[in-house]
């Protein structure tokens, strides 16, 4: 099977600190990766370089063959990379409605200029309404996304990233912030809705229970370097990640 | 060269009129996000008031230079009365709302004080010069100055110096830049957020008043002076940074030195060539001169 | 709603017939500056000089030719509006006053003059204007209902520049410090051009344009004083006026050259210690200390300085000149009408070219078409004498001396060098 | 699908065009005068829902204005629809450029910027002595669109009035419902998030500002023809502060708010200005400060909540 993103020595410091040093990473398509690592040890960092907010040192970032190491972060989600976040990044004033359609409607309106990446087809309320159901946030439908429970928030944002129709999915901690019981049934919903749109997913997680559960393949990260890629029975079996990762931050949250 | 020496020193002049009044305005947005137009009706207050009370002085035929006390006992009551009237009275029940509701707000405030001090003073200009005659004058190349130019580059330096200080060295200092910095993050911090307000809003309202007083002496006190000066202390702060009280220092000094030069070399454009600072300032730094690091979101 | 138009209804009527009446009390609306910078030196002036006046007619107080009692033996009723803000608010404010008074009398601005003329027009309402400068507006247009009972700013440059000549015919050097809006560049423009023509090769040091109500004049002093210009033309006025009187003075700046102050008089006894002498003093015509000893001006006077403890000023004199204009214009109407109260049109007939007494001397109604005001104007200097200021060495100007012929633009008459036609 | 909003506009345009010629011609400039405004308030409304505040609106209300009235001095053109068409097209124009500037800008520093250009333009006419420098000039209306409409020129002005108001509410209120409307919305809520949903920031603000200032332009426009004056206060600060308190007064939820905070607000002023010449600044400061205090969300809050209510 093919790359459909793969990342070449990329190196990012800020400062002293070294959040990426050679990272070197092929993810092949339709696969779900798990990013794990102490904080700081630069998963999240690896997501902002992918996604463009932040602009590698050195190397660069292709996707599905062109490069995209130099791109906006909109023309990326464009080409069909699209994220989520850790803390969840909603329009609070808005209808849980109103901010999934505005999220489709971008894809079916930008869908007339540029098809290459993203293929937006379906009105954006029908979109919408999928998401609606997909996600079981019907019941939330005209309430402002402002006065959401947390894992709610967290469903939101997810299903608005994938409304966005695209082929990889980035996401950044999915269970954070949320209350042991609900993780796997979020983590349950989002690997449907994932299967069913086949989308490759990336998503970074601190609980190595969701990782082993969810994962096909898994990269440990400390100090910027990957010191462990393979299937999370392997992985999270690794002495140094045992030491660098699971041993001081298992089920560490904050 | 005599003539670029008249440029400097009448924009140095200028500068500490504009920076007395820029300090106090942005010390009041930094700390409570309130862009406060009533800061120029303020200014007005404590010019009137410096008026009356200094013709009290000279008609009671006492020490003249006592006249600069009554100058800031002027600027010192109008702080401490005005500064708690409008923080406890009116804005304490308007935090939280929008920055636009705030400036509404003080442009409210600012219409009423407008007629209440034609109210109380009535529409004849006010002037005492006592003051500003009383030192004589000093001369630099062949241009004469008067000596009450120094009171006031003296009164802008001290007043920023002062305030730096405060800011920077004291207790009650740190607070404030605390809540400059994040006022939800020293509410759980326990630091009294309310106090805090009231005491800045005090020192910027005194400031305005400050910026009246030392000026009376020089013009005519008349209706609507507020209205000039504050879009002009705006330019300022907005240049500067909002916030920032060294910028409000550079973007005086900018704004001053640039005026007198168009004055003395392009007279025609002296009309806009404050804005035509700010905008260009602006298009090269959409924050202002000096702005704080903003916090990374994801 | 309903009451509104039954009450606009009413009073337009009383507009158009309420003349017929006789003792009806006649509506005036007077409109000047009540708030606002301009308040203080020319609208509350012009208020009072209207109440004093005002009060006076009902009472049959003033001297011949106007001792008759209020217009005709109609009692006069004012109403005031303020004439602060946008011309949107004055002319809503017009429209609104229109309604309810049978003439108006009013605007210092000239902007507020130009734009309230066409409403006038429309609205056939007889409006005078009292006090504001402009030439343009008979001389760009022509209108029926509107007057205009004092000269035209062009006037008061013109008389300085001829002053000046008088005070130093080998002039060499002129600079001018102007506030940068209408007023300032028209009254330094006419002043140039006149000094050019009086006194070719004149040089122009440097001409200041500080900003409306800027209040802070240092750096343009010190531009002016190291001009070295031999005359400085000023038509400042209000605070920027004192402002620069009280900043300038102590820099010496009016012992290094002549100042002129073309509206130096309505500062000239707040200021009276402040300003130095030899200073070239106008008062925008021959007003206030500049008008001639009649009996009417003595009365004027006296009544002024009895009920507010203050001298009358420029503004003061305008007012009571239109008042006195319109005054003359309906009781010639009225007699021309056998006695019987006369029509809005029949005062405007008689209003046209008319020639009459002011407190100032006299007015000629003779320009754009008999609407617009003549008059000689005055310049004196300031001497200080026992603490008080006085005006020495006047020197008379014929309103043809200073003013253009009908028919002829202010700034082609100049530059014609004052031809006529 | 009805939308009350469309029907009550279309009602209430109807009632008042119907009305016109019973209404005293002091009040029809009164109406006239609150509808141009209100205009210009619109395209503010449109910038608030963007998360926006233009301290500067009065340049495109200014620009309008002149744009009319040059094209009646210079080009002796003055017929009613011409210089409106003249106003819009110089509005819209000028923002499409200033724009790629603006564009970037957010919160106070997009509210004074505006400001410093809106007050260069200020400048600029009191430096022009040939447009009248701060006396402005005067230009008369005698067609529209080729019909004479002298005599009666105030009436039809409101009519025209009525109509633009009309048909710009209409037209905002689709827009604010479509997916553009929406994405302003989203911009004023999360700017990072519509970039990440792969929507350029950038472009919606640049669009809304120049339709913003086609309104201001409409708006200055037709309060040109209405006052029959011109002159540069259009363009000072002032003006555009009073702009942005009748937004604020009206409130942003509706397009039918801002003529009903424009028309209260020349009420205010005209009543105050009637029964308290003395001190009608400080009347409107009151009402300001009542309304800021109990209709928090504008006056429409609480035409909402009586409709609630009932």
């Amino acid at each position: 099977m093919s790359a459909i993103l793969e990342a070449r020595g990329l190196f990012k410091n800020f400062g002293a600190v070294s959040a990426a040093a050679d990272i070197n990473v092929a993810v092949s398509a339709d696969s779900v990766t798990g990013l794990i690592g102490s904080n700081g040890a630069g998963k999240t960092t690896f997501l902002n370089m992918v996604t463009g907010y932040l602009k590698p040192g050195a190397g660069s970032i292709h996707f599905d063959g062109h490069e995209i190491t130099h791109l906006t972060p909109r023309r990326i989600t464009q080409l069909g990379i699209s994220r989520s976040f850790q803390v969840p990044q909603l329009f609070d004033t808005l209808s849980v409605a109103a901010n999934l359609q505005a999220a489709a409607g971008i894809v079916a309106a930008a869908a007339k200029r540029w098809a290459r990446g993203a293929i937006a087809h379906g009105r954006a309320g029908a979109v919408a309404d999928e998401m609606l159901q997909r996600f079981g946030l019907a019941a939330y439908r005209n309430q402002p996304a402002g006065t959401l429970p947390e894992g709610v928030r967290k469903l939101l944002d997810i299903a608005m990233s994938l409304a966005a129709k695209p082929r990889i999915l980035l996401l950044d901690e999915p269970t954070s912030g949320v209350s042991a019981d609900e993780k796997f049934g979020i983590m349950d919903t989002v690997a449907a809705a994932v299967r069913a749109q086949q989308v490759t997913v990336l998503f970074v997680e601190h609980d190595m229970d969701i990782v082993s559960r969810y994962a096909q393949r898994v990269l440990a990260f400390y100090d910027g370097r990957i010191i462990a890629d393979g299937a999370p029975a392997t992985v999270l079996k690794d002495g140094e990640v045992r030491k660098y990762v699971i041993g001081e931050d298992l089920h560490v949250k904050h | 060269m005599s003539d670029l020496l008249a440029v400097v020193v009448d924009g140095i002049i200028y500068s500490s009129w504009l920076f007395i009044m820029a300090a106090g305005l942005t010390l009041i947005y930094g700390v409570m996000k309130i862009l406060n137009i009533a800061h120029g009706s303020l200014y007005a207050l404590g010019a009137y008031l410096s008026a009356t009370l200094v013709g009290l002085w000279v008609a009671g035929g006492h020490a003249p230079y006592g006249s600069y006390a009554m100058l800031a006992l002027s600027a010192l009551l109008v702080g401490v009365v005005m500064g708690p009237l409008l923080e406890r009275g009116l804005l304490r029940l308007m935090y939280g709302r929008d920055e636009v509701v705030l400036l509404l707000v003080t442009y409210a405030v600012f219409l009423i004080l407008e007629d209440a001090i034609k109210l109380v003073w009535g529409v004849d200009s006010l002037y005492v010069a006592q003051p500003y005659d009383l030192p004589g004058n000093f001369t630099i190349g062949d241009l004469s100055y008067p000596v009450y130019n120094l009171v006031l580059i003296g009164t802008a330096v001290v007043a920023g110096l002062a305030l730096a200080w405060a800011l920077n060295r004291t207790h009650h200092g740190k607070m404030l830049l605390a809540v400059i910095h994040d006022s939800e993050v020293s509410r759980a911090l326990g630091i009294n957020v309310g106090r805090v307000y009231l005491v800045t809003f005090t020192i910027g309202t005194m400031l305005a008043a400050v910026g009246g007083a030392v000026t009376a002496p020089t013009l005519a006190v008349s209706a609507g002076m507020g209205v000039e000066v504050i879009v002009l202390s705006f330019a300022v702060v907005v240049i500067g940074g909002l916030g920032s009280l060294g910028g409000a220092a550079l973007g005086a000094l900018i704004v001053g030195l640039v005026r007198s030069a168009a004055v003395h070399y392009w007279p025609t454009v002296e009309l806009f060539s404050v804005y035509s600072v700010m905008a260009m300032v602006l298009i090269a730094r959409p924050k202002g001169l000096f702005t704080p690091p903003e916090a990374r979101r994801i | 709603m309903k009451r509104i138009v039954q009450w606009a209804a009413f009073s337009l009527l009383a507009a158009c017939c309420g003349l017929a009446a006789a003792q009806q009390p006649l509506k005036i609306g007077i409109v000047t500056f009540l708030s606002g910078p301009a308040a203080g030196p020319f609208g509350v002036p012009a208020r009072n000089s209207a109440e004093v006046v005002v009060e006076g007619l009902n009472a049959g107080r003033l001297p011949a030719p106007y001792a008759t009692k209020g217009f005709g033996g109609a009692p006069l009723e004012i109403t005031f509006v303020d004439e602060a803000g946008p011309t949107t608010k004055q002319v809503a404010d017009f429209r609104n006053l229109a309604q309810r008074v049978d003439l108006v009398i009013g605007y210092v601005s000239s902007g507020n003059c130009l734009a309230v003329a066409p409403v006038a027009e429309e609205l056939k309402k007889l409006t005078v204007f009292f006090d504001c400068g402009t030439p343009r507006i008979f001389e760009d247009a022509t209108y029926k209902y509107v007057f205009r009972t004092h000269a035209t700013a062009t006037m008061d440059s013109v008389g300085a520049a001829l002053y000046v000549m008088d005070r130093d015919p080998k002039v060499k050097s002129i600079a001018g410090v102007n506030q940068n809006y209408a007023w300032g560049q028209d009254s330094w423009n006419d002043f140039e051009a006149a000094m050019k023509v009086l006194k070719p090769g004149v040089e122009v040091k440097t001409s200041q344009m500080p900003k409306l109500f800027a209040g802070q004049f240092g750096a343009e002093i010190s531009t002016l004083l190291s001009s070295n210009a031999e005359f400085i033309h000023s038509s400042f006025w209000g605070g920027d006026l004192e402002a620069f009187v009280l900043q300038a003075a102590p820099r010496d700046l009016f012992k290094k050259s002549t100042v002129i102050l073309t509206t130096g008089e309505t500062a000239m006894f707040k200021l009276a210690d402040k300003i130095p002498d030899g200073t070239i003093m106008g008062a925008r015509g021959t007003h206030g200390v500049l008008a001639p000893q009649t009996e009417l001006n003595k009365w004027f006077r006296a009544a002024y300085e009895d009920r507010y403890q203050l001298s009358p000023v420029y503004p003061s004199y305008h007012m009571v000149q239109a008042i006195l204009g319109t005054k003359a214009a309906y009781e010639k109407a009225q007699a021309a009408n056998g006695g019987k109260p006369p029509s809005q049109d029949q005062i405007i007939a008689a209003f046209e070219n008319l020639t009459y007494e002011s407190p100032s001397g006299n007015v000629q109604m003779s320009l754009g078409k008999g609407h617009q005001a003549v008059q000689g104007t005055a310049y004196g200097t300031s001497k200080l004498v026992q603490g008080k200021l006085t005006i020495t060495d006047v020197k008379y100007y014929p309103a043809e001396k200073v003013n253009p012929p009908d028919g002829m633009k202010s700034e082609d008459w100049i530059k014609s060098g004052f031809k006529a036609k | 699908m009805k939308d009350r909003t469309l029907i009550v506009l279309a009602a209430a345009s109807v009632v008042m065009a119907a009305s016109i010629p019973l209404t005293p011609q002091w009040l029809v400039f009164l109406i006239t005068l609150a509808l141009a405004k209100g205009l210009v308030v619109l395209g503010l409304v449109l910038l608030m829902r963007t998360g926006l505040v233009s301290f500067g609106q009065g340049l495109y209300y200014c620009l309008g204005a002149y744009a009319a009235a040059l094209v009646e001095q210079s080009f002796h053109v003055n017929d009613a629809a011409l210089m409106l068409a003249a106003a819009v097209v110089a509005a819209a124009a000028v923002a499409a450029v200033l724009g790629f500037l603006l564009a970037a800008y957010r919160g106070i520093f997009f509210a004074m910027l505006s400001m410093a250009l809106s007050m260069i333009l200020f400048g600029l006419l009191v430096k022009s002595a040939a447009l009248g420098s701060t006396d402005g000039f005067n230009i008369a209306t005698h067609s529209l669109a080729g019909a004479k409409i002298e005599g009666s020129a105030g009436r039809v002005l409101l009519g025209v009035t009525i109509v633009s108001f009309a048909a710009a509410a209409a037209g905002l209120h689709r827009y604010l419902n479509s997916h553009l409307g929406r994405l302003s919305a989203a911009i004023r809520d999360n700017e990072l998030r519509v970039e990440y949903l792969g929507a350029s920031v950038r472009n919606v603000v640049h669009l809304n500002y120049v339709i913003a200032a086609a309104l201001g332009g409409l708006g200055g426009g037709l309060t040109a023809l209405a006052v029959g004056h011109i002159d540069p206060d259009m363009a000072y600060w002032t003006t555009s502060g009073e702009f942005v308190f009748v937004a604020v007064l009206s409130g942003t939820g509706n397009v039918l708010a801002p003529f009903a905070g424009s028309a209260l607000y020349e009420a205010i002023r005209t009543l105050a200005n009637q029964y308290a010449p003395n001190v009608w600044q400080m009347t409107l400061g009151a009402a300001m400060l009542a309304i800021i205090m109990f209709a928090p969300d504008g006056l429409w809050s609480l035409f909402r909540r009586r409709a609630r209510a009932s």
